[in-house]
Parts: structure tokens; sequence; C-alpha cells
């Protein structure tokens, strides 16, 4: 249980940093849904079904969907990553 | 029964029947929403009498505190609330003639924004007032990034004149989701560390309650502190206090006339009254907060001092109309922060009377201010000369605001500072800095308003060049004129007779400085204890 | 303006860790009194929560003298076995209203403030999709509705459901590009609000305050018991996937 | 020990979006990072009432006979709940916001504004 623990916050933490200084926004909103689902699973570990359940379908899909529809949005606008 | 609550669900239920409504028709909105108020209103005057001989605890669904929330009703909290629906309506009667094209969402946002600052004032429950918070939050942000321009509320023929179209050039012409922007990742940051806040206070107590946390044993002393901290952050960001008040600026530019007025009016009051809330009644006479509360008092006493002096300086400095007004409401509720910090009899009479007579004398200048940027087509004071000399009434109604705001004898103002530094005075020490900070303040207040006064009344001006100004177009309609005369005249009734509210002022500084007698005893009487 | 990255991270970096630093000390403090995680489960509000003895009507005492809580007996509390559950829609609920009005209020904005789309309408989807897709939706419609109406039983309720059940729509307009159900939406919108204030008025009137429980209360781990909870999650069940669903046509376009 | 390794993983995501929050200048990596500590606050707030062996607090046959007493705390769960839905709100109308910033500003960063004239 504590290495699971461990192992899955240390996980989350990379996960996070990385979110923070990765170049491309895309990768980025990626890798903070692999976060999101971690959290997830770390809900579960505290017992915590209701939360997990709405994290996974709230917190991740929809809003990874809203930043993806939104960066979307932000291209078609001209938006480019490169400059 | 319990139904004192209903006067909740007036605001609620508008809000509610707006989306079917505007399928309608898009008035639907901007028609149904003072008739909630009105309706509001009429059930405070109801049960007013009721609650000043009684104050009670108002359960929700059966369950008695701490299990469930409770809402405190007591001539301090319906006051208010009965307050800010009076200035809700007085907002929504100026939007009745003065916009277009408000959609239906603006007023259901607006009922939401009016809902929650009377829930903040009324909970007696730490997580709900975040909830509050939150709905707050999302109501302003939404309103602020829909203002049309960054002077807000201009004329059509402002927006097609050459002068508009420069400052549309240049980013100036839409910054508005800037400013709320700023705002919301502010509000944000600070409502999410609340909540670890809260969640911290609860692993060490188990309750949420406000008046159970408040007759807890002693919490040590660092963590109180910490909590307490990661509470109060919102509410001073709300509050305006200083470090946290970046947003102000650009919000208020972007938000219309109107809604600077609700922000500052409403939300600004339902703020101030957690911050005295959660510092008096659960700090105040309780012991589990003992040891942290002196330095949460010292740190207040000298943040509500900078925000006095930083505000109006600010303010001072300041050409564009509604950004004066913004940053003297900084200043206006550093002095309610410092008379709450103070905490005696005189200081919190005097912070409450300035917090009505600010929240007052705050909506009659934003509604007149809308009201002088629409004729004159510009947002900036010094372009508006002579525009009161062909609007004597509005221009009487700026100066009353102002002088109000200032604390000029005969105006509500003189009375609400005089208590406030009566306060300061018998609290000695450090009050003292506030003293001097508040003095400083009320000449700078004088100096600018008495500039921007003496600019609107100045002779020749805005009517000679290009006849933005016709001579039909200076006339005033009712949707004006009956808030402002309402408000105008109020600040003057209470000036000259201050002791009308000299009842509600004593009950209500009682209640926040004995709790518990007044709050928490009700509470824990009422509710079973763990 | 130039902005020195580096720089800005580094004193960002030695902020964060005196923040830390002064967290920590604050939560280890050797002072006196009462510090995180210094009450137990008997010591908070929800021991009684989870006994179901807030009233201390239909609890019954076992040999020891203790409380204890048997399944399928009838006219507990609010006769669900979920807690987290009975918190939200029983215990707490203003927090639940005042957590809708936040998304109530979000998608208002999102509507008010959503700029136009630029380009036009996106490509067509393929047959194989424009068939498979109405399938996947009655299936994820039926999940969505069987989250909602076993909130009182199981793990998940009126939010996750409604969720699941907006991304059936989200997955219609994503497949035939259509958002002209945005008024049966809003009617949607105002209809479940207004009956969850109805729930909360007539609450009120019967039992005497707001929100109350007036329906019968079943038996205890029953699939149909808990009406209250059952009726309020359906509600707000509607509520949210009409908004998640409006939000989400907003931000897809036309 | 177990809800102190739950109680560190979340002050390390939170700290991280602080320190995002503070440094990042492109807004979505804002909002990302708000989203961050919004997670990481969420997991303090459960954590919190997690005790180590505690079970799921949903009664069944097998525990309710016992006196509850081997339960999590239900109550923060609660409320991370309403937090999840609010952090999806606000992400949902900061989004709208930074499209309609980028419509006038051709930036996903804070332009600075010319002051008044």
């Amino acid at each position: 249980m504590e290495a699971a623990i461990i192992v899955l916050g240390l996980i989350m933490l990379a996960g996070a940093i990385s979110v923070l200084f990765q170049k491309s926004l895309k990768n980025a909103i990626i890798t903070f849904g692999i976060v999101s689902l971690i959290s997830a699973l770390m809900f579960t570990l505290m017992k915590a079904y209701d939360v997990a359940i709405t994290e996974a379908s709230i917190g991740a899909l929809l809003t990874i969907a809203l930043f993806f529809w939104a960066l979307k949005r932000l291209e078609e606008d001209g938006y480019n990553e490169k400059k | 029964m319990n139904r004192e609550v209903v006067i909740l669900l007036f605001p609620i239920l508008a809000a509610f029947m707006i989306p079917a409504g505007t399928i309608i028709s898009q008035k639907f909105g901007r028609l149904l929403s003072p008739l909630a108020y009105v309706a509001g209103i009429i059930y405070c005057l109801l049960l007013m009498p009721m609650i000043m001989v009684r104050s009670r605890s108002v359960i929700i669904g059966n369950w008695l505190p701490p299990f469930g929330i409770n809402l405190f009703f007591s001539p301090l909290t319906l006051g208010l609330v009965l307050f800010i629906f009076l200035l809700a309506l007085f907002i929504l009667l100026f939007d009745l003639r003065n916009t277009e094209s408000k959609k239906g969402q603006y007023y259901l946002l607006f009922n939401l924004l009016v809902t929650a600052s009377a829930g903040l004032i009324l909970t007696g429950d730490l997580f709900n007032i975040f909830v509050f918070l939150e709905i707050a939050g999302i109501a302003s942000f939404s309103m602020i990034a829909a203002g049309r321009s960054s002077a807000g509320g201009l004329s059509a023929e402002y927006s097609k004149s050459a002068e508009y179209s420069k400052s549309a050039q240049s980013p100036q012409g839409a910054q508005s989701p800037q400013g709320a922007l700023k705002y919301l990742i502010q509000a944000q940051l600070t409502t999410l560390l609340m909540l670890g806040g809260i969640a911290l206070l609860y692993s060490a107590t188990g309750v949420l309650n406000i008046a159970f946390l408040s007759s807890f044993e002693a919490l040590k002393s660092s963590f109180a502190f910490l909590t307490l901290l990661l509470i109060l952050l919102p509410i001073f960001l709300e509050s305006k206090l200083f470090p946290f008040n970046s947003w102000v600026g650009g919000a208020y530019q972007g938000a219309e006339p109107s809604l600077a007025a609700a922000l500052s009016g409403i939300a600004g009051t339902a703020a101030a009254l957690v911050l005295a809330r959660l510092t008096l009644t659960m700090m105040g006479s309780s012991s589990a907060f003992a040891a942290a509360s002196e330095k949460i008092r010292v740190l207040l006493l000298l943040l509500g001092a900078a925000s006095i002096l930083i505000g109006e300086g600010a303010a001072f400095r300041e050409k564009n109309l509604k950004k004066v007004l913004a940053y003297s409401s900084i200043g206006q509720m550093g002095m309610v922060v410092v008379g709450i910090s103070i905490a005696n009899t005189d200081a919190v009479r005097g912070a409450l009377f300035l917090l009505l007579s600010h929240g007052a004398a705050k909506v009659l200048l934003f509604l007149t201010a809308g009201f002088f940027i629409n004729k004159a087509g510009t947002p900036f004071w010094k372009d508006m000369k002579g525009l009161a000399r062909r609007m004597p009434l509005a221009g009487a109604f700026f100066i009353i605001g102002a002088m109000a705001l200032m604390g000029i004898p005969l105006l509500s103002g003189f009375w609400a500072k005089l208590e406030l530094i009566r306060g300061a005075v018998t609290a000695g020490g450090l009050a003292g800095v506030a003293v001097a900070a508040i003095l400083l303040a009320t000449i700078l207040e004088g100096v600018y308003f008495m500039r921007i006064g003496h600019s609107l009344f100045e002779e020749g001006g805005i009517t000679d060049e290009g006849g933005v100004l016709k001579e039909d177009k200076i006339r005033y309609n009712a949707a004006y004129l009956i808030p402002c005369l309402a408000l105008a005249l109020s600040l003057i009734a209470a000036g000259l007779f201050p002791d009308l509210i000299n009842t509600w002022l004593s009950s209500a500084a009682h209640e926040l400085l004995n709790s518990q007698t007044d709050y928490t005893g009700l509470i824990l009487k009422v509710g079973g204890g763990l | 303006m130039k902005r020195n990255e580096p720089l800005i991270n580094l004193f960002g970096l030695i902020l964060i860790i005196l923040l830390a630093v002064l967290v920590y000390l604050a939560l280890t403090d050797s002072g006196q009194g009462l510090t995180m995680l210094s009450a137990d489960l008997e010591q908070r509000v929800s021991y009684s929560y989870l006994l179901k003895n807030v009233t201390a009507a239909g609890q019954t005492e076992n040999q020891h003298g203790q409380a204890e809580v048997i399944l399928g007996r009838e006219d507990y509390e609010n006769g669900a076995v979920n807690i987290v559950t009975a918190i939200v829609t029983d215990y707490r609920m203003l927090d639940t209203f005042g957590e809708i009005l936040v998304l109530f209020a979000a998608s208002a904005g999102v509507g008010l403030l959503m700029v136009e789309r630029k380009r036009g309408k996106a490509k067509e989807a393929s047959e194989i999709v424009k068939t498979a897709v109405p399938i996947i939706i009655l299936f994820t419609l039926i999940t969505g509705f069987y989250i909602i109406s076993h909130g009182h039983l199981t793990p998940g309720g009126g939010f996750p459901g409604g969720a699941v059940i907006a991304s059936a729509f989200i997955l219609q307009f994503l497949a035939f590009q259509k958002s002209s159900r945005n008024k049966v939406f809003k009617i949607l919108e105002s209809l479940a609000g207004i009956g969850l204030l109805a729930m909360g008025l007539i609450g009120l009137y019967l039992e005497g305050s707001l929100f109350a429980n007036f329906l019968p209360n079943g038996s205890l781990g029953a699939t149909i018991s808990a009406a209250g909870i059952m009726i309020i999650y359906a509600l707000i069940g509607i509520k949210v996937a009409a908004e998640l669903s409006s939000i989400s046509a907003d931000f897809i376009g036309e | 020990m177990e809800t102190m390794l739950f109680i560190l993983s979340a002050f390390s995501l939170i700290l991280t979006g602080l320190f995002g929050v503070l440094t990042r200048k492109n807004l979505v990596k804002i909002l990302l990072s708000l989203n961050i500590l919004e997670t990481g606050i969420n997991l303090l707030v459960v954590s919190l009432g997690y005790f180590k062996g505690g079970k799921a607090p949903i009664l069944t046959n097998s525990v309710s006979a016992a006196q509850g007493i081997n339960f999590v705390d239900p109550l923060p769960q609660a409320l991370v709940l309403t937090s999840i839905v609010i952090g999806l709100s606000t992400t949902a109308l900061a989004l709208t916001l930074i499209l309609k910033h980028f419509r006038s500003h051709q930036a996903v960063e804070f332009v600075k504004l010319e002051v008044n004239e």
C-alpha cells in the first residue's frame, strides 16, 4: 500500500512538473489528463469511490475535452505554438 | 417553520426562470428581475419586526447544526440583506432604460451575484461561504467580461466617433476579458487555498459550523494562524485589501457602470460582513483561535491602513472616472477593515455605518458616472468639462455622493468616519497609524473629488466641441432619477439624523462583538452539540 | 516587455520552498492544542451520519449499548446506504444547491461570452460513424440513468451521471454537427431548477424547513428507497446534463 | 503513515500548481497549473478524512452490524464532489475568456495595455 502511494505520488508529481515545462500545449494537456486520472486512482485507494467516479468523468474527461476544443479554436484563430 | 429562508429564493427563482423565459422574449430577464427584488424587499420588511426582537438560527433540511447548515437571521444580517436587495433594485431600475442590448443571461448572472452575496451574509457554515464565494465569483467574471467596451456603456454616437476607433485600435478598446481573467485567476487561486484551510480546520475539530468552531478548545497557535490566513485570503481579495487588489483597476474598467456599482455596493458589502463574521464572531471572544487572533488583527490593521493610502493615492492619479471610483473603493474598504480589526464598539459601529454609507454613495456615484460617460462619450473626467452645468441635477447627485464619501458634515460619511476615529483613538497603540491614514485619505479624497467636481461645473468645455451633447440628449429619464434621488436623499437623511439607524447599529455591533450571547449561544442552544 | 525565464523560475522555486517550509513548521509545531488530524472519526460530525443517529430516529442499540444500523430496517434518517450521497443530497443540501448554481452560472457565462467560430462547418462524418454512434449513445444514456438512479446505493449519482448523459449528447454533436437542441436544454435547465426549488419548498411547507425530506425513506438498502434523494438526484442529473451539454455545444460551435 | 503519504503527495501537487501559477505566462499553462492545484487540494481534503484500514462509507450487511467505526470520513468526500464541479465550471469560463482574449489581442499571454490616453 505504502509503496503504491509513493509510486503514484511520484508519477503525479513528475507529470505535474512536466505539464508546466512542456513546450507543446497539446502534450501538456494530455499529461494533465494522466495526472488527473492517477489522482482518480488515488481517490480509490482512499476509499473515496464517489469522488473517483466524479473526478474521472468530470475532472479528467470533460475538462480535457474542454481544453482540446479551446485549443482547436485557438489554432483556427491563428494561434501557433512554435512562435 | 423556518420560513425566513425564503428570502434567498426570490432571486434564485428569477434566475431559474430566465433560460426558458428568454426563448419567449429577450426582455424577460430585464423585466422579471426587478420584480423579484420588490418581492424580496417586501418579504424582508415583513420579517423585520420579528427579527428585531429576537435573532433566529434557521436550519436547512431539518438538520440541526453542526450536522446541517444553518442561516443566521439577526438585525445585522437581515438589515444588510435588505440593503443589498434595495441596491440591486436600484441598479436594475437604472438598467431598465439605459441598456439596450444586454442578453437574458446577464440578468441571470446578476441575480446569482445578489443571491450569493445574501447567502454570504446569512450563512453560518464555513464550506457554505466557499460555495457562495464561487457563485459570486463566476457571476462577476462573466458579467465583467461581457462589458461592451473599455469605457463601458458608451453611447452609439461615441462608438462611431474618431476618438473611439482610436482607442479601439490600441489594445484598450477590448480589454474587458483581460481584467476579468486576472480577477478569475487570483480569485480561483485564493478560494482553492481557502478550501485547503477549511479542510485542515475540519480535520482538527470535526465541525464546519462557525459557531461550533468558535466554542472549541484551543488550537495550536501556528496551526490556527495558518488555517485562518488560508481561509481569509479570498475574503481579503473580495474586500480589495492591499496586496490582493491588483485586479481592481482592470475589472472595474471593463465593467459597465451599473455592474461596477453592483460589484462595489453589493459584493463588497457581503465580503466585508464575512470578514467581520470570521474575525469578530469566530475568532473574537472564542478560546479556539485565541492564540492567533491577535496576530491576525494586527495584520488586518496594517493591511487596512496600507490599502487606504494606496487606494486613495491611485485614485488621486487616475484620469478614468470609473477607475477613480474603483480605487476610492479600495480606500473605503480599507477603512472598514481597519474598523473591524480594532474591534471595539465605536470602531465596529463606525465600520458598519461606513459600509452602508459607502455602498449607497458608490452606487449613486457609479450610476451618475455612467450617465455622464454616456452623455459625454468619454470615460475621462477631464473631457467632461461643463457637463454638470448642462445637467445640474446629475451634477448635484455626484457632489452629494462625493461629499458623503469624503465625510463632509451633514452627510452620512461624516458620522461613520467620526465613530471610526473615536474608536481608533480609544484603542490607542497601533490604531494611531490607522487614524493618520484615515485623515490623510480624507484630504486626498477631498482634493481629487474637488478637482473632478470643478471640472464638471467648469464653463465652456464639451458643449463647444463637435456638438456631441445635443439639446435633446440632456433629458433625464425616470429610470435614472428614481434610484439616484432615493440614494441621495437617504445619504442626506442619514447625515442629518444619524439617530435613525442608531438602534440598528447598536444591535449589529453588539452581535459582532458579543458572539457568546448574541450568536454562538443562540446556535449552540438550538443545535444539539457533539 | 522582456522576461527572463530562468530567473523567474528560480525566484518562484525559492518562494515555493519557503512556503513549503513555513507550512511544514506550522503543521508540526510542538505547542499545545488541536492541530491537523487531531479529531478522530468519533469526534467528527460524520460519525453521526454514519450511524444515522443525527436525530436518533429509527436508531437501535445492540447489547453493548452501542448504536447500530441494520440493513433492511425501515425509516432510517434518509434511507440512503451511500453516506456520501446522504450528505450531498440531504445533510448538506444547501451546498449542493450552491454547486448547481455555480454550474448554472458557468453555463450562462459561457453562453454569454463564447466567441463565434470563424471557420465553416467541419466535414461530414462517415457512414460507419453515423450507424455506430446512435448505438453507443443508447448505451451511454442507459449507463447515465443507471448511475443517477442508484446514487443512494452505489458510488455515483447526479453529477457523474449527468456528465455521462451529457457525453452522449456531445457524441451526437460531434457525429452529426447539430446543436439545434439548445432550446430544449434551456427549458430543461429551467424546469429542473424550478423542480429542485419546489422540492425544497414542499419540504418547508410540510416538514418545516427548506429541503427537508418529506417522502418515505423505505427500507435501508432496497433499490427503491430514499425517495427524496432519488428525486433530487434525478433533477440534479437532468440539470447537470443540460448544462454540461450546452457548455460543450458552445465550445464545439455550430 | 499512509495518511501522511497521501497528504505529502497532495502537498507536492499543490506547491507545483502554485509554482506554475506564479511563473508561467501562457494563459493556458496558468489554467493548467490552477487545475493541478485544484487536484492537489482535492487530494488533500480527501486524505484528511482517510483512516488507515477504513472502509468506503457505504453501509453493507457485513459492516452495518459493527458500530460504523472503521469507515473513512464521508464528509470531505462530499466537499470534494462540490469542488470538482466548481473546478470544471471555472475552467470552462476561463477558457472562454482566453478565447475572447485571443480574438482581441492575438496573444495567449497578458498583454501590457497602454495607460489611458
